[in-house]
């Protein structure tokens, strides 16, 4: 009976509904970016409606926002953090500097493409983008885990080799404890 | 415990609030509209872009792409590139927007992309978005635009100063004027397109721009020894297509390069500025019949390159039309002596008053070397074929040019009739003014479809010569010696042409006018005279409506004779015969060093 | 526009240090240059006797071709609403000075980003070292000398799929086989001008 | 012994029923406080989905056993809480295991799940942790002492310490204790606010200074169980205030009237003011209501 | 005895940060020891990178500098390259910036409103006063065509006139804003427990704030007036009649009501600027960007931000591109030696707090 295909479908479904409609932000403005993280959580466009809230503590959250461009500094705590969320979890990418660099494409201190060093479910255009947009990403987000290809944490464990040589590549002193799945 | 009752209450007002509607835009349900100057995606209308690539130059996210797009090939005036927006770079600052010279590039009001494909946000704006000009928000039309639309004015003298003396009109660009005149461009290079040349006109200009004049100078040089020659007289085809012309005035190309050249004021400056690298010579031997822009030219090239060049001149100076075709307030004598000097400094050899077939045979030559380049020019002036055509004081306008050029006297009178609308038939009027005649052209057509560049016409104009246009000459009258004495003239109205050609002038019935004057110039044209050729050869030359038909590198059918200017393009103007010249040298070059391997 | 104040401040300046040269910008603003070693008894000269008690800015300048750093103190006098901005070269190829963190405590932090940023050795300063970069292994990245556009693109993946990009000059050249020839390549305004 | 089957039903569903009003008193608040913040909040379900969520979560954070237990702990108290606290009067499935003196096992037994936290979050290694349970436990030190003045002083005077007993004696409006002994009410409601942790006393999360404090390691399937504790024990103490000062509740729409009135008093509160600092919560504790309870208590004895 | 000293990190990932960085403090029970500042994790080299870049392309970068105030950076910028070039700014574009700064500043009160709140756990401010932030962003997207980064103030002048009837909806939007403040008032700044919170916290000894560099509102929470906008005017502030707002006792709440106030100003300040401003034109061309020289020169010019003073120093040797561009942050003392001074003693609840009294802005430290 509890391996039975269908029940597992509907405790799938049912799961990823709820993933889906609670949807907890680590509070880590990571960037210039989180400057439009407070109108669209607050009450002109109110993110709260759809299950989106601020989650102080990485342990707790389900995504991860990566408000724009990212200093190697930023990186390492960065990855720490992500590699403190807990399973399933999701990474947003926020304007154009997450893409290929933005308008920092040729600071020494920042990286260019976001994905190169962490799994990204989503990205969203813009410098910056406005909070249409940004609830626009968390749409596409909520579309995807709703269908179940919200995989980027997947990913990440497929291919850590492949991710810890790229972060480790612009950040030179790595320190840092290895990932507890 | 003193206690702040207002303090702990009043806050509970705060609770009156739950019972107001909220004002939470409840997007995606509620959409605001943005902004009407809202900075969104790009959109592109490339029908309009030229490819300049403005904005990918300014842009200091390097964001912008020019890609070669389907269906846009490169051609005058259009790099047939369009540009394509990295979004994973762009932040939407818009200076793209406020450079673009045409004017085709904006934001729009559309801003939502998301996908989960980081190699997804290449944005070609226009392809991506073909709906967006109806989306169009923030724009160039609606600031002041970044570029300087306004030329620097050229400084000339007035009009009734100048018809007293042949001094130059245009005065030239100080040194402050130019380097703000050159500061305008953009330095796209849409202009070399069109170029007959292809001179490195950015290159020049920005040279100028920062000051660098001996470097300017020497870029000029590099694809062009007549360079002053072009910075005083060119037709500048260059600042047709020139970028900010599209919705402001174009670069004044040519007086930049008037004021680069001049600033070499004599032969030797020109050769301690441009120092080429003359090769050794190689033993090749090439003779130039014609020493005008065309022969010129291919003698410098040549010269550099190591061959052993002569040129042969029918008359007494070198330049050909630009000597004697071009009136002298526009191309003093000396500046042609200075830029022929240099080159004779750097080996080229003319032999003056040496016309061919007469001073020295065509198979002589021929003897001599091992290639000919022909570049006489069309010498021989069309006829107005009509009566009293012969009479005195009726004289074809390159005659006339010429001999004031060289300071024989004239006699035309006080009151002249130039028959044409093109730059002969102009300059001939503006000479005539300044020998004191009272001036009248007439011409065919409408003045719209006067040929001659309009600056020339409107030079002509303030300089007091009066155009009659849609005038059809009949007869030149004469009086008892045979002296021109009137004019009759016929007016004419524009017929549409059934064909879809440009309308032809037809002559109303009726309508005849008579103007007394002492002399008429006739300016419609001139032809080719290929006489000096022996008969065997120019039977093996292909011509085709009084040019000789020539390939890519200037050789005729006959693989050891070159032929360049006039006579072997159809614009007739100083540069294409520049550029002719140095098409010249490179066949010459392929046929004589290749032969040799 | 009436320059007596700063005039007044400059004519102090000039009694009590000779060396230094003065000059009054603009209204409000004096600049004065000196010798780097007497920059501490100069700035504590203006703050207790000229008045100039807020020090506004601490910044310095790299001049590659000379060989030399400036550095630059902007100081504010309250008072008179002048702004005192003074200059002094300091040798490039082994930069130190003194710390002036006694004289303003917020001087500390700008003394740890010139260090960071340009190698300036501040004695007397005990905090220099990690400010804002970390694990930093190559030039001071704010020395002229040092190239970010090259560093970042040795360092740092950038997105491929924009290979196909032509340049609209040499796009229009190689249509109508024109030839730029080299020394005048560097005359293109285009981006590649570096 | 015979087996009362109808109470077996109660124990199994009282805590099902607890928590789905205690979830959906927290959607509510949700909604209100959304609302009073001019905006339309989240579905009133969305807290059950958040909880739904967190257990559907992967849990990989290895501190120690009693890292583990401290959910278990505050699960376990919220319910043992519940268990003792009658919900409907007269009841046979809801009456729960009341006995005399469950009042002074109530005290006792409402702090465990505290203790338990403590125990737990001083093993996971975070200050902030730690930090938020010396807070906790410093402002309970605060709130306990109202708190149980104002029981002390109910049972001083009605002579029992038997929940049921105290809902039998208010079976009318005007024998409530809200009205028989107000400084007592008092004293117990602003401990209230404290107990719920909502601001101004939300010391013990406090985002902004400790990171939301003890659960700050916790999470996934940790955190729902203490979500889902604090449901429960949200709706347990509703109802033991509600059973003690406004005379219980005959039915469930009463008891839902009657705990989620005295439930807008903390949240309200909450949305309006900001948080105290610890010493600060602690010195307002032993201000007024302290002096309340020690007035509740001088009324009776006099 | 002695406590026993925990150090606690700050962030970056914290709630209670004003931005990505950290603070790392000693504690002592709860009471803060020693406090560092630990920043660079904004660090995108904005310096150098205008070093590469023309003087043009320059112009679109500085407002990162400052996020939630991005306007005080395009105006120095602009005044600076104006400055050394010897441009002249037409008098309707200056009031046109004065507008846009002023707008600016009240925007980032109502950022700041949330934040020193929100850091106090009082999450009905946020809401209500960052929601209302946006009507002035809608002003912004119109007027600029953007919400945040506005990049409109540029050399010689502003970008775009104002649209057509835009000072009637200014007005509405003040008169909104206005009426809003009473609410705020009752929720926030007549709160006792708020007050209870701020009084007496965070304080900067007043014989020590100018000495220390501080500037802006935490100065005049000393109860020192200076505000660039009366001691260098620049723009138009000369002929426009405000108050300077000053309080006494260089804690969280002085400042908390200076902010407050000058909230007042502003609304008072961009009232006059639309009922004087000049018609005629916006916008003093500078020439064509790919050529733009400007001439070797230096200048240093100073704005007053919502955080204080806040100065680009700017050395042009006459080429293309920019020497040097050296930006103060106004929080660049006031978030690093500043703060570690002040933190010392206070209680570790108070932390968040003080740094959004101070407004700490970390982009603007590193740049």
């Amino acid at each position: 009976m509890i391996n039975d295909k269908y029940a597992n479908k509907i405790v799938d479904i049912i799961q990823n509904f709820a993933r889906k409609s609670s949807l907890w932000v680590v509070a880590y403005g990571t960037g210039c970016g989180a400057i439009e993280i407070p109108p669209t959580m607050t009450s002109r466009y109110d993110a709260e409606r759809f299950g989106i809230r601020g989650s102080a503590t990485p342990r707790q959250a389900d995504v991860l926002l990566i408000t724009g461009y990212l200093s190697t500094k930023t990186l390492k705590r960065v990855i720490r953090t992500y590699e403190q969320m807990q399973d399933p979890k999701y990474v947003i990418g926020f304007g154009s500097c997450t893409i290929n660099g933005g308008m920092y494409w040729d600071s020494y201190n920042t990286i260019k493409a976001l994905d190169q060093y962490l799994p990204v479910d989503v990205f969203i255009n813009g410098c910056m983008p406005r909070p249409e947009a940004v609830i626009s990403g968390f749409i596409k987000l909520q579309e995807l885990i709703k269908e179940g290809k919200a995989n980027g944490a997947q990913k990440y464990k497929e291919n850590l080799e492949w991710y810890r040589e790229n972060q480790r590549k612009v950040i030179k002193n790595w320190k840092m404890p290895d990932y507890n799945w | 415990m003193a206690v702040d009752l207002k303090g702990i209450l009043s806050p509970f007002s705060a609770l009156k609030q739950g019972v107001k509607p909220p004002h939470t835009v409840r997007f995606p349900r509620e959409k605001k509209e943005t902004a009407e100057r809202y900075r969104g995606l790009h959109f592109n209308d490339l029908e309009e872009c030229i490819g300049c690539g403005s904005c990918a130059t300014i842009c200091q996210n390097e964001a912008i792409d020019m890609i070669k797009i389907e269906g846009f090939e490169t051609k005058d005036g259009d790099s047939g590139l369009r540009p394509r927006v990295d979004n994973g770079r762009c932040c939407w600052c818009a200076l793209c927007v406020d450079v673009c010279p045409t004017g085709s590039l904006s934001l729009t009001k559309d801003y939502i992309y998301v996908t989960d494909d980081p190699n997804a946000f290449l944005w070609t704006p226009g392809v991506d978005n073909p709906d967006g000009k109806e989306k169009i928000s923030f724009t160039s039309e609606e600031g002041k635009p970044l570029l300087d639309y306004q030329r620097i004015p050229m400084r000339e003298l007035e009009g009734m100063e100048r018809v007293k003396s042949f001094a130059e009109v245009v005065l030239g660009y100080d040194e402050e004027e130019a380097r703000k005149e050159a500061a305008r461009c953009v330095g796209c290079g849409i202009c070399t397109e069109v170029c007959p040349v292809h001179m490195h006109i950015p290159e020049y200009i920005f040279a100028i721009g920062r000051g660098e004049d001996e470097a300017a100078i020497k870029i000029i040089y590099d694809n062009n020894p007549l360079g002053e020659t072009c910075g005083k007289v060119c037709t500048r085809r260059c600042e047709t297509v020139c970028a900010i012309s599209k919705r402001g005035e174009p670069v004044a190309i040519r007086w930049l390069k008037r004021y680069a050249t001049e600033r070499a004021n004599n032969a030797d400056l020109i050769e301690e500025i441009v120092n080429p690298e003359i090769l050794p010579p190689n033993g090749h031997s090439v003779g130039i019949i014609g020493a005008g822009p065309s022969g010129l030219t291919a003698a410098y090239y040549l010269s550099l390159r190591g061959f052993d060049v002569t040129i042969y001149e029918a008359k007494d100076k070198p330049g050909g039309m630009i000597m004697y075709g071009i009136p002298k307030y526009r191309l003093p004598l000396e500046s042609i002596e200075k830029q022929v000097g240099y080159m004779q400094k750097m080996g080229v050899k003319i032999k003056y008053n040496t016309a061919v077939g007469k001073d020295i045979t065509f198979n002589e030559i021929k003897e001599k070397h091992e290639a000919v380049l022909i570049g006489i020019g069309f010498e021989k002036p069309y006829e107005l074929g009509i009566n009293g055509e012969d009479a005195e004081g009726s004289i074809q306008a390159i005659n006339f040019l010429r001999m004031v050029n060289s300071e024989r006297p004239v006699d035309i009178g006080d009151k002249v009739v130039v028959v044409g609308g093109g730059n002969v038939a102009i300059d001939a009027a503006r000479v005539s003014r300044r020998l004191g005649a009272e001036v009248t052209i007439l011409y065919r057509r409408r003045v719209e479809d006067m040929p001659a560049d309009w600056e020339e016409i409107e030079g002509a104009e303030d300089e007091g010569v009066v155009i009659h246009p849609q005038a059809i000459p009949l007869e030149i009258l004469t009086d008892e010696n045979n002296h021109v004495k009137a004019i009759k003239y016929a007016n004419a109205e524009m017929i549409p042409d059934p064909n879809g050609g440009r309308p032809r002038p037809k002559i109303i019935e009726g309508d005849e006018h008579i103007i007394e004057v002492t002399a008429v110039i006739a300016a419609i044209g001139q032809g080719a005279d290929y006489s000096f050729i022996p008969e065997d050869i120019m039977e093996k030359i292909e011509t085709k409506r009084g040019r000789i038909v020539v390939n890519e590198k200037q050789q005729t059918s006959v693989p050891w004779i070159f032929a360049s200017g006039d006579i072997a393009n159809f614009r007739a103007d100083a540069i294409s015969a520049i550029a002719d010249g140095y098409r010249a040298v490179k066949g010459i070059e392929e046929l004589l060093l290749k032969k040799e391997k | 526009m009436n320059l007596e104040k700063e005039n007044k401040f400059a004519k102090q300046i000039n009694e009590t240090f000779h060396s230094a040269v003065v000059k009054v910008q603009r209204e409000r603003r004096i600049i004065v240059e000196l010798r780097s070693d007497l920059i501490p008894p100069f700035l504590s000269f203006a703050k207790e006797y000229l008045s100039f008690i807020h020090m506004a800015h601490y910044s310095c300048v790299d001049w590659l071709e000379e060989n030399k750093f400036e550095l630059v103190f902007m100081l504010w006098s309250y008072e008179e609403d002048v702004m005192l901005i003074v200059k002094t070269k300091i040798d490039r190829e082994k930069p130190e000075f003194v710390t002036i963190k006694h004289l303003w405590p917020q001087a500390e932090t700008y003394e740890r980003e010139i260090h960071e940023m340009y190698g300036v050795d501040f004695k007397g300063n005990d905090r220099l070292g990690e400010f804002i970069l970390e694990d930093w292994d190559d030039l001071p990245p704010m020395r002229r000398d040092f190239d970010t556009v090259k560093y970042a693109g040795e360092h740092y993946f950038t997105r491929p799929g924009r290979e196909d990009a032509q340049d609209v000059r040499e796009t229009i050249a190689r249509h109508s086989g024109e030839e730029i020839p080299d020394f005048a390549k560097k005359y293109s305004i285009r981006r590649d001008e570096e | 012994m015979e087996i009362n089957w109808l109470k077996v039903l109660g124990i199994l569903i009282t805590p099902v029923i607890a928590f789905i009003v205690g979830v959906t008193y927290g959607g509510l608040t949700r909604i209100i406080t959304a609302r009073i913040q001019n905006r339309f909040g989240p579905p009133v379900t969305q807290n059950f989905w958040d909880i739904v969520k967190l257990y559907s979560k992967k849990t990989n954070i290895q501190h120690g056993v009693m890292q583990h237990l401290a959910p278990v702990f505050a699960i376990t108290a919220s319910i043992t809480t519940l268990y003792f606290v009658p919900v409907i009067r007269e009841s046979t499935v809801f009456t729960n295991l009341s006995f005399q003196g469950d009042l002074i096992f109530l005290l006792y037994i409402m702090v465990f799940g505290s203790l338990g936290m403590a125990l737990g979050v001083g093993q996971s290694g975070n200050p902030n942790g730690a930090i938020g349970v010396s807070r906790g436990l410093s402002q309970m030190v605060g709130y306990e002492i109202p708190f149980v003045l104002a029981i002390v002083a109910i049972m001083i005077q009605f002579k029992t310490t038997n929940l049921n007993d105290l809902i039998a004696m208010q079976n009318n409006f005007n024998h409530w204790i809200i009205f028989q002994s107000p400084f007592a009410f008092l004293a117990a409601i602003l401990a209230f606010l404290g107990m719920m942790g909502y601001a101004p006393f939300d010391v013990v999360v406090a985002p902004a200074e400790i990171a939301s404090g003890p659960p700050s390691e916790f999470g996934g399937k940790y955190l729902g169980l203490m979500m889902t504790s604090r449901s429960i024990f949200t709706f347990a103490k509703l109802t033991l205030f509600t059973d003690i000062f406004l005379g219980g509740a005959g039915d469930f729409v009463t008891l839902v009237i009657k705990t989620f009135a005295l439930y807008m008093i903390p949240v309200l509160t909450g949305i309006v003011n900001p948080r105290f600092r610890t010493e600060q919560s602690i010195r307002f504790f032993w201000a007024w209501p302290t002096v309340f309870g020690i007035l509740a208590v001088l009324i009776v004895v006099w | 005895m002695r406590e026993k000293e925990t150090t606690l990190y700050l962030g970056p990932q914290h709630p209670g940060v004003t931005g990505n960085m950290m603070v790392k403090l000693k504690v002592a029970g709860d009471t803060v020891v020693k406090a560092e500042t630990h920043v660079g994790y904004l660090h995108r080299a904005f310096e150098k990178l205008m070093e590469v870049r023309s003087w043009m392309q320059c112009f679109p970068i500085v407002c990162r500098i400052c996020v939630p105030e991005p306007d005080p950076n395009e105006e120095n910028l602009a005044r600076a390259v104006e400055e050394i070039e010897g441009r002249e700014v037409p008098e309707r574009a200056k009031y046109i910036r004065v507008m846009v700064l002023e707008l600016a500043r009240m925007a980032s009160i109502l950022l700041w409103m949330g934040g020193q709140s929100g850091s106090a756990g009082l999450y009905t401010m946020p809401q209500w006063s960052v929601g209302d932030r946006d009507y002035i962003l809608d002003l912004f997207e119109e007027l600029t065509g953007g919400r945040v980064y506005h990049m409109y103030i540029w050399p010689g002048g502003v970008r775009r006139d104002l649209p057509e009837g835009f000072e009637d909806r200014v007005l509405k939007t003040l008169d909104y804003l206005e009426s809003r403040l009473p609410d705020y008032d009752h929720l926030m700044f007549e709160n006792a427990i708020f007050q209870k919170r701020a009084k007496g916290v965070g304080v900067i000894p007043k014989e020590k704030a100018l000495e220390w560099g501080v500037v802006g509102p935490p100065l005049r929470g000393c109860g020192i007036k200076h505000d660039v906008r009366i001691d260098e005017p620049y723009e138009v502030y000369d002929k426009l009649d405000f108050i300077v707002p000053t309080y006494e006792g260089g804690d969280v709440w002085a400042r908390a009501m200076v902010r407050r106030q000058e909230f007042e100003q502003s609304i008072s300040i961009i009232r006059q600027v639309i009922e004087k401003m000049p018609k005629g034109d916006y916008y003093n061309k500078v020439p064509n960007p790919f050529n733009w020289i400007v001439p070797p020169g230096e200048a240093y010019v100073k704005t007053e931000s919502v955080r204080g003073e806040f100065g680009y120093y700017v050395v042009s040797d006459g080429s293309l591109k920019p020497r040097r561009i050296h930006v103060r942050g106004a929080a660049y003392v006031h978030g690093v030696s500043l703060l570690e001074k002040i933190l010392v003693g206070a209680n570790i609840a108070d932390v968040s707090f003080i740094m959004n009294s101070l407004g700490v802005c970390p982009p603007e430290i590193e740049r």
